[in-house]
């Protein structure tokens, strides 16, 4: 799914139509170009709006939203260079469930290794972990661009999306973090006497911190885009 | 003469009333609820009340279009909010709530007229989300007016003193200590509570003036006071351990509430029969929050979330078009 | 009978104290005449006199272009002396005939036989009618000889007269009906002839007591004629709403009274046949009233049809100082002209002049969803709906929530604290959705 | 926006357009894929079953030694059948009721450990208490797992003060708010956390309640 | 309150699965501009919710007892393939209910609320009537915000949104909002 393009068009009013999956492989760029591409122009949270759940549930903290960010990152490396590796090899029919199964391997992974190496990171992430099977970034890039492309370019691209995805979370949860509890990575920044906002570590403050955020993205956007009708 | 004609488009005479001329007025009805909360809390209930003016209007002015300060709304955003506080709230809170209301209850939005929640609420709710131990601390009602009650000048961001002697509301008291408080007190507002909620009488002067004026519509807090006085005295009757009808009525922010904050035009449904269907959901979620929630108060609770479906039901209780009887809709 | 009146509706401060008790009185011939080609609902008019032709008063000077169109008289004997464009009422430009009127001249009709119109068939009534170039006098200048022609499917059984005349100042038809209740009747009389229908109301609003007692006395026993008091309330005069009000009917959105057996027609439509078959004059000149606290001196006269307003309003002693707006008809649903050498039309029922303070002020504020609107409107529809939607140009949208049922009447703009042209935000949807109609055809 | 992006990728699993393949090649190609997945995951499992298994036991142990006072030793009832038994059942074993039973060098019993969950102001909340048959007052208790409001509710388990009070109080308890407590029963709720503070208390009582038969019952049985 | 009702209103109000637990808000933040489109959005994911918390108990009582590690695996292959079979059922079937809620289903099936109900109930070892209940909570608490987000929208769609606010930005804020009205009922069912 080519989200990138449509970044900007309004939302639709029905579920949108299927995309056709005639193979038409993104244009080539630089291996540098597809990975800042993910952490930039199509940072997968910020721009493409993708993965929201893990998004919002885990963001509470710094060290839960980069938990969640990295293991992404894994998996999306890994999947990408599967998929890149044998999309030829797989049959049209069932290209989706494959894809599954392959994210759906490597999440199990990521989940059975961070509980054997981070066991309360693991415990507060939760169902959250295996939930990125469901998340339709990995989903969604192993279609649109893994299956298209060489294992190389696969991977530049699963380490930008995974960056991007990594960078948005720490942004986020750091906001809510430094606010919500008074700390950053559990170390105490302000002392006893800080009065936490709890709400930044609630639900109502997770939909308000991205939404914040994206204010905060729209209004430089807006800035510069009069700066350069200023100077036109 | 041709030159200096006026040329508007019809019709060309309109009615009196404007909106500024509404909401000022509205403004003007809230002034013996505040008198009222200078008499219960003294200095510092006004000291709160200012903060939270102050937090709306400066947003409204710095980050509003511009201009719209004159139409009041802002005015009676921050005023509400401010009667919806406890006494004792650190300024800054109060101030904070404000400015958030405004900017993200009513700003974002488009401003005046286009938010789908009550400003003043978004503030609250806001507020209680963020602080909740500050806001639900309630210091004790009367003494000398110059007293300053809980820590109201804490700097912002540093955790308020908590202050030794604290009272709590009704609602707290029956919830946590399943003591129920005289009706006598509720009714002349000597309790502990929120700083313009208690002065039930007087709130319900005002909201009469402005029924009156037929610059509120009647339907909104008839019907919530009525749903709450009837589900709550079924309860009652059902297990006579709950409270009753009166308790319920004039205990919390219910009045308040419902006079001023349910009937606001902007977040309320725009047909009558919209309004006793909004009024009717707000008494059973105040009634059940109260009894089975695990807050002691819903009256936020339950206007925010019935803001939420008014939309909704705005577009369920369309009114019939003149001549489609008989299913010939007119297109 | 009681009449069953119409819900919602809006109650603007009458005015009309101002002439309603004022007799009608002729208002003397000006210099000029200005008759525009399209005066009326339909087809315009097409001229058949030449520049330099000379005219007697009520000679044709424009004939009916098809059945949907009327002739047009020369109001008063004189010269053409242009077939031009004209400044119209409506705000437009449009072809006009002027007529230098001749100071000397005696202003008699040429001589002609008054028709008799029992002896006549209801075709021939028909024809008489509109040859006279009788419009409706109720503002929509609806040719009356069509309303008196029904498609044979429909079986009229009522005629209803609107006398309510809802509209504040305006007293043009109150006059009529109190000064000549007797033409009024005998009008109805040849109506309900040709309509071939044996029943007739009179719906009059409350606030014309002298109406009501002069019609009821003149009221010949031979005909089912009633006379319904109706209450005070805008837009009580509204087709649809009076047809309610007197019969308890509603109008099937989108249909025309006839589609329920009912034909509304305005008392100044009825006198004016009535003197079609009295006198054999044609529609030459009309009852106007001419009110408002900008004119020095307000009046209900007979104006021959294509008068000025500037002479109008200079013979009712001008404007005063601070009188700034002139409104053709009345100001819930009037036009204001922004020139006075606009003409007084057959459908126009009145000129009002507001005071500068009587204006509206032009600040506008965002909807505050406060639903006044919504019980002003006549018709239920959601006047705050159909104004945000035009705000952002969803005209679609519009048409889905049922814009074609507003008649524009106004009354939610009127009540609207936020002062949203309302109206004209819905007239302008009208228009982007016919000329959209058109595009797509 | 991006709104369109979600719904793609599975949206179009089905109504596919292209070349089809045969059946054979999809099943092989899925059987493959299975295969591969499933041999890895499991090897991985294998690999760190031991590590995760060690912490699950490291989280218990911590646990049962904060609520018992550090016994040297403990050993674990299982609840099977309304009665308590050591042998473990077949099957899972993490649905089964249990009780720590501890002891101190001497061998003499130090008090058991119970888990037990309820509705606490979000979630549900999970606690181990660790409860003296013998004398019928509390050791003492720790939070296992809860969803409380950060700051608010969730000081039922950073609270020394509120968790303190505990020791040594023979249920049934019941929260007071705001005042110290007057009699060996009560407890002083957290401000701001009542509901979570009174959770606590319901489930220390419910689970004392619960288990206390029991417990004597396997004491009649023969104590060791 | 029975522990079966507690979790009703605990999985429809207190813990929403959108606006509190933050699950499907793909569908949330995507399929909510008309409001037909939205309920039946949820009333479809209720559907599939409902089939995901039997096949997932089964799994969880007859399949996986011995491999556990391979859950994750198993929930997505065997949903996204079960609710295809389902789809094909329900068009040849019930055509007009194909019509009204068949479209959306493909859009569903990986959507993490599923997911996340079947890994929330293994978590919690539910019993197959509470996993029911859980379903159905879980399913009418997401219809139930998705409908409000879209009439909300729907309204907004003729305010004078700041530029900044146009895109998402007041989307959020508006999600921020409601997920602070059912703060309300917060410990609903665990009151003193
Ligand atoms: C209009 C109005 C609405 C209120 N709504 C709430 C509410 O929804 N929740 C709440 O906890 N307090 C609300 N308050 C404050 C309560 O009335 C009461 O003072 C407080 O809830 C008691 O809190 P506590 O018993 O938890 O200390 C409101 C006050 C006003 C004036
Ligand atoms: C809002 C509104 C108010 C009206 N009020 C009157 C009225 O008071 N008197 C009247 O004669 N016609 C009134 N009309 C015009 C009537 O609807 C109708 O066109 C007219 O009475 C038909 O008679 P006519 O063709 O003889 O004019 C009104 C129209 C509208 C849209
Ligand atoms: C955002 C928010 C979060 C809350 N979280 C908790 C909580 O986690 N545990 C709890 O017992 N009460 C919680 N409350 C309930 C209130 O603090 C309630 O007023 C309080 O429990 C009453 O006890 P108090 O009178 O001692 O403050 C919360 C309230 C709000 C508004
Ligand atoms: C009767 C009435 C009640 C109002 N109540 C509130 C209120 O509770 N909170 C608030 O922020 N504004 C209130 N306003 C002001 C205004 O309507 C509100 O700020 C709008 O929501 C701003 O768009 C009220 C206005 C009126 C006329
Ligand atoms: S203008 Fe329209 S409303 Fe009015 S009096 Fe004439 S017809 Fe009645
Ligand atoms: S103008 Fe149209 S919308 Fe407004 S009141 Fe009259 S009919 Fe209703
Ligand atoms: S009257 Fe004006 S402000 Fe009130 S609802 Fe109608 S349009 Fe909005
Ligand atoms: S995962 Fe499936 S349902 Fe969720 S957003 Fe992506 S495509 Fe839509
Ligand atoms: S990430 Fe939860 S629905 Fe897409």
């Amino acid at each position: 799914m080519t989200t990138a393009g449509t970044a900007v068009a309004e939302p639709p009013d029905v579920a949108p139509a299927a995309p056709d999956f005639v193979p038409g492989a993104p244009p080539p760029a630089s291996v540098a170009a597809d990975i800042w591409r993910g952490i930039t122009r199509e940072n997968p949270v910020l721009v493409q709006f993708l993965g929201m759940c893990p998004t919002m549930a885990v963001t509470n903290t710094l060290a839960n939203g980069v938990a969640m960010g990295l293991a992404t990152l894994f998996v999306l490396t890994g999947s990408g260079l599967i998929v890149a590796l044998f999309s030829r090899y797989i049959a049209h029919e069932v290209r989706i469930t494959s894809y599954i199964l392959i994210i759906a391997t490597f999440v199990t992974l990521a989940d059975m290794i961070l509980a054997a190496t981070f066991p309360d990171i693991s415990k507060a992430l939760g169902p959250f972990m295996p939930l990125i099977v469901a998340n339709c970034l990995l989903l969604g890039r192993a279609e649109a661009f893994a299956a298209k492309v060489g294992p190389v370019r696969a991977v530049a691209d699963g380490l930008g999306m995974g960056l991007g995805f990594t960078a948005s979370l720490s942004l986020l949860s750091s906001i809510r973090e430094i606010l919500g509890r008074g700390s950053i990575l559990g170390h105490d920044l302000f002392g006893r006497r800080f009065e936490p906002w709890v709400f930044m570590a609630m639900p109502p403050g997770g939909f308000f911190t991205l939404g914040l955020a994206l204010l905060g993205l729209a209004f430089i956007i807006e800035v510069r885009r009069r700066r350069a009708a200023r100077a036109a | 003469m041709t030159a200096s004609l006026v040329v508007t488009a019809s019709p060309h005479v309109r009615s009196q009333d404007s909106t500024p001329v509404i909401m000022w007025n509205v403004v003007g009805s809230l002034a013996p609820v505040v008198a009222a909360a200078a008499w219960f809390f003294g200095v510092s209930g006004l000291l709160v009340i200012a903060a939270a003016v102050v937090g709306a209007v400066a947003t409204e002015h710095f980050l509003g279009r511009g201009g719209t300060l004159a139409d009041g709304s802002a005015a009676i955003t921050g005023l509400l909010l401010g009667l919806a506080l406890p006494p004792g709230l650190p300024l800054w809170m109060a101030c904070l709530g404000g400015a958030f209301g405004i900017t993200f209850g009513k700003l974002v939005w488009g401003g005046l007229g286009q938010n789908v929640f009550n400003p003043a609420l978004v503030g609250r709710a806001f507020l209680q989300a963020a602080f909740p131990v500050a806001i639900t601390t309630w210091p004790p009602v009367g003494g000398p007016f110059w007293a300053l009650k809980g820590d109201l000048f804490a700097l912002p961001f540093i955790r308020p003193a908590t202050d030794a002697i604290t009272s709590a509301t009704p609602l707290g008291l029956l919830k946590f200590e399943g003591h129920a408080t005289r009706l006598l007190d509720l009714v002349t507002g000597a309790t502990g509570g929120s700083v313009g909620e208690t002065a039930a009488l007087v709130i319900l002067a005002g909201g009469a003036f402005l029924a009156w004026k037929r610059y509120l519509n009647w339907r909104t807090p008839v019907s919530i006071l009525l749903t709450v006085a009837a589900v709550s005295a079924l309860i009652h009757l059902i297990d006579p351990r709950r409270p009753d009808a009166l308790f319920m009525l004039f205990s919390g922010g219910l009045m308040l509430g419902a006079v001023y904050m349910a009937t606001d035009l902007v977040t309320s449904p725009i047909t009558n029969l919209g309004r006793w269907v909004f009024g009717f959901g707000i008494g059973v979620l105040v009634v059940v929050i109260r009894i089975w929630g695990g807050l002691p108060e819903g009256v936020m609770y339950a206007i925010l979330f019935m803001n939420a479906l008014v939309p909704f039901i705005n577009r369920a209780t369309q009114p019939r078009v003149f001549g489609s009887r008989g299913a010939k809709a007119a297109t | 009978m009681t009449a069953t009146g119409f819900r919602h509706g809006v109650h603007p401060p009458e005015e009309k104290g101002l002439t309603s008790g004022l007799p009608i009185r002729r208002m003397p011939f000006p210099d000029e005449i200005v008759l525009p080609l399209r005066q009326h609902a339909g087809k315009p008019a097409i001229p058949c006199v030449k520049v330099g032709d000379h005219v007697e008063r009520g000679d044709p000077v424009a004939l009916a272009d098809g059945w949907v169109s009327v002739p047009i008289h020369a109001s008063a004997a004189g010269t053409v002396t242009a077939i031009d464009w004209w400044p119209h009422p409506d705000g437009s430009m449009a072809q006009a005939v002027k007529i230098k009127v001749d100071r000397f001249a005696a202003q008699v009709p040429r001589p002609r036989m008054v028709p008799h119109w029992e002896g006549l068939s209801t075709d021939q009534v028909i024809r008489a009618v509109q040859d006279a170039g009788v419009v409706g006098l109720g503002g929509a200048a609806f040719p009356t000889h069509v309303k008196l022609a029904p498609p044979k499917d429909h079986a009229v059984h009522t005629l209803i007269i609107n006398g309510a005349e809802c509209e504040p100042y305006l007293t043009s038809d109150h006059r009529t009906m109190a000064e000549h209740p007797d033409r009024v009747l005998f009008g109805i009389r040849v109506m309900m002839h040709c309509l071939g229908v044996t029943r007739c109301v009179v719906g009059v609003e409350r606030n014309k007591p002298d109406a009501i007692a002069a019609l009821q006395g003149a009221r010949p026993a031979d005909l089912d004629v009633t006379i319904l008091p109706l209450t005070v309330k805008y837009p009580q005069g509204a087709e649809k709403m009076l047809i309610h009000a007197v019969t308890g009917i509603e109008v099937p959105s989108g249909q025309l009274p006839v589609s329920v057996g009912v034909v509304v027609q305005n008392v100044g439509s009825v006198s004016a046949i009535a003197e079609v078959f009295e006198t054999g004059l044609p529609l030459i000149e009309r009852i106007v009233t001419v009110s408002g606290r900008g004119l020095r001196r307000p009046a209900n006269l007979i104006v021959p049809v294509g008068t000025k307003l500037r002479d109008l309003i200079g013979y009712c002693g001008g404007m005063t100082d601070d009188g700034v707006e002139v409104i053709i008809g009345g100001p819930m649903m009037g036009q204001a002209q922004a020139d006075l050498d606009a003409p007084v039309l057959k459908g126009t029922t009145g000129v009002v002049v507001l005071r500068r303070e009587e204006t509206r002020q032009e600040k506008v504020y965002p909807c505050i969803h406060c639903g006044r609107c919504l019980e002003a409107c006549p018709v239920f529809l959601n006047p705050s709906l159909l104004g945000d939607f035009a705000r952002v140009g969803r005209y679609e949208d519009m048409a889905e929530h049922h814009l074609a049922d507003c008649m524009l009447c106004g009354s939610c703009a009127y009540v609207c604290p936020s002062n949203i042209p309302l109206a004209q935000f819905f007239q302008a949807g009208k228009a982007a959705l016919r000329r959209a109609a058109a595009g797509a055809a | 926006m991006t709104d369109v992006a979600p719904h793609c990728a599975t949206g179009a699993a089905p109504q596919v357009h292209g070349k089809s393949s045969p059946a054979w090649r999809l099943l092989i190609t899925l059987a493959i894929a299975g295969a591969l997945s499933g041999w890895l995951v499991a090897t991985v499992y294998n690999i760190t079953l031991p590590a995760v298994k060690r912490h699950a036991a490291e989280r218990l142990d911590a646990a049962v030694r904060e609520v018992l006072r550090a016994p040297v030793r403990w050993d674990t009832l299982y609840l099977v059948h309304d009665a308590l038994t050591r042998t473990a059942p077949a099957g899972d074993l993490d649905q089964v009721p249990k009780a720590y039973v501890g002891y101190d060098a001497a061998g003499k019993r130090l008090g058991v450990a119970i888990t037990a969950a309820e509705p606490g102001f979000q979630e549900l909340v999970t606690l181990m208490i660790g409860y003296d048959p013998g004398s019928g007052s509390l050791i003492g208790f720790t939070v296992l797992d809860e969803k409380e409001t950060p700051g608010l509710g969730d000081k039922i388990e950073r609270d020394s003060d509120f968790t303190h009070q505990f020791v040594g109080r023979t249920p049934p308890l019941t929260g007071v708010k705001g005042r110290a407590p007057a009699t060996p029963s009560e407890v002083q709720t957290i401000t701001g956390a009542t509901i979570s503070s009174r959770a606590v208390v319901r489930i220390i009582d419910h689970a004392v309640e619960r288990w206390r038969p029991l417990l004597a019952a396997w004491d009649r049985g023969g104590t060791t | 309150m029975s522990h079966l009702a507690w979790i009703f209103v605990s999985t429809l109000l207190v813990n929403n699965f959108t606006l509190v637990m933050f699950l499907g808000l793909c569908s949330f933040f995507g399929v909510t501009a008309k409001i037909e489109t939205a309920w039946r959005l949820g009333l479809a994911n209720t559907f599939v919710l409902l089939l995901t918390a039997v096949g997932a108990w089964t799994l969880n009582t007859y399949v996986l007892t011995r491999t556990p590690f391979l859950r994750t695996i198993a929930f997505i292959v065997v949903i996204a393939s079960g609710v295809q079979v389902v789809e094909m059922a329900v068009k040849k079937y019930f055509p007009i209910l194909f019509r009204q809620l068949g479209i959306y289903l493909p859009l569903i099936t990986t959507n993490c609320a599923i997911l996340g109900l079947a890994l929330f109930q293994t978590a919690r070892h539910y019993t197959l009537a509470e996993s029911l209940v859980f379903a159905i909570g879980a399913g009418l608490g997401l219809t139930l915000a998705l409908s409000l987000m879209a009439s909300i929208r729907e309204r907004i769609e003729v305010a004078e949104i700041p530029i900044i606010a146009r895109r998402m930005g007041l989307v959020l804020v508006v999600a921020s909002c409601l997920s602070m009205a059912f703060m309300g009922f917060a410990g609903m069912g665990s009151a003193p």
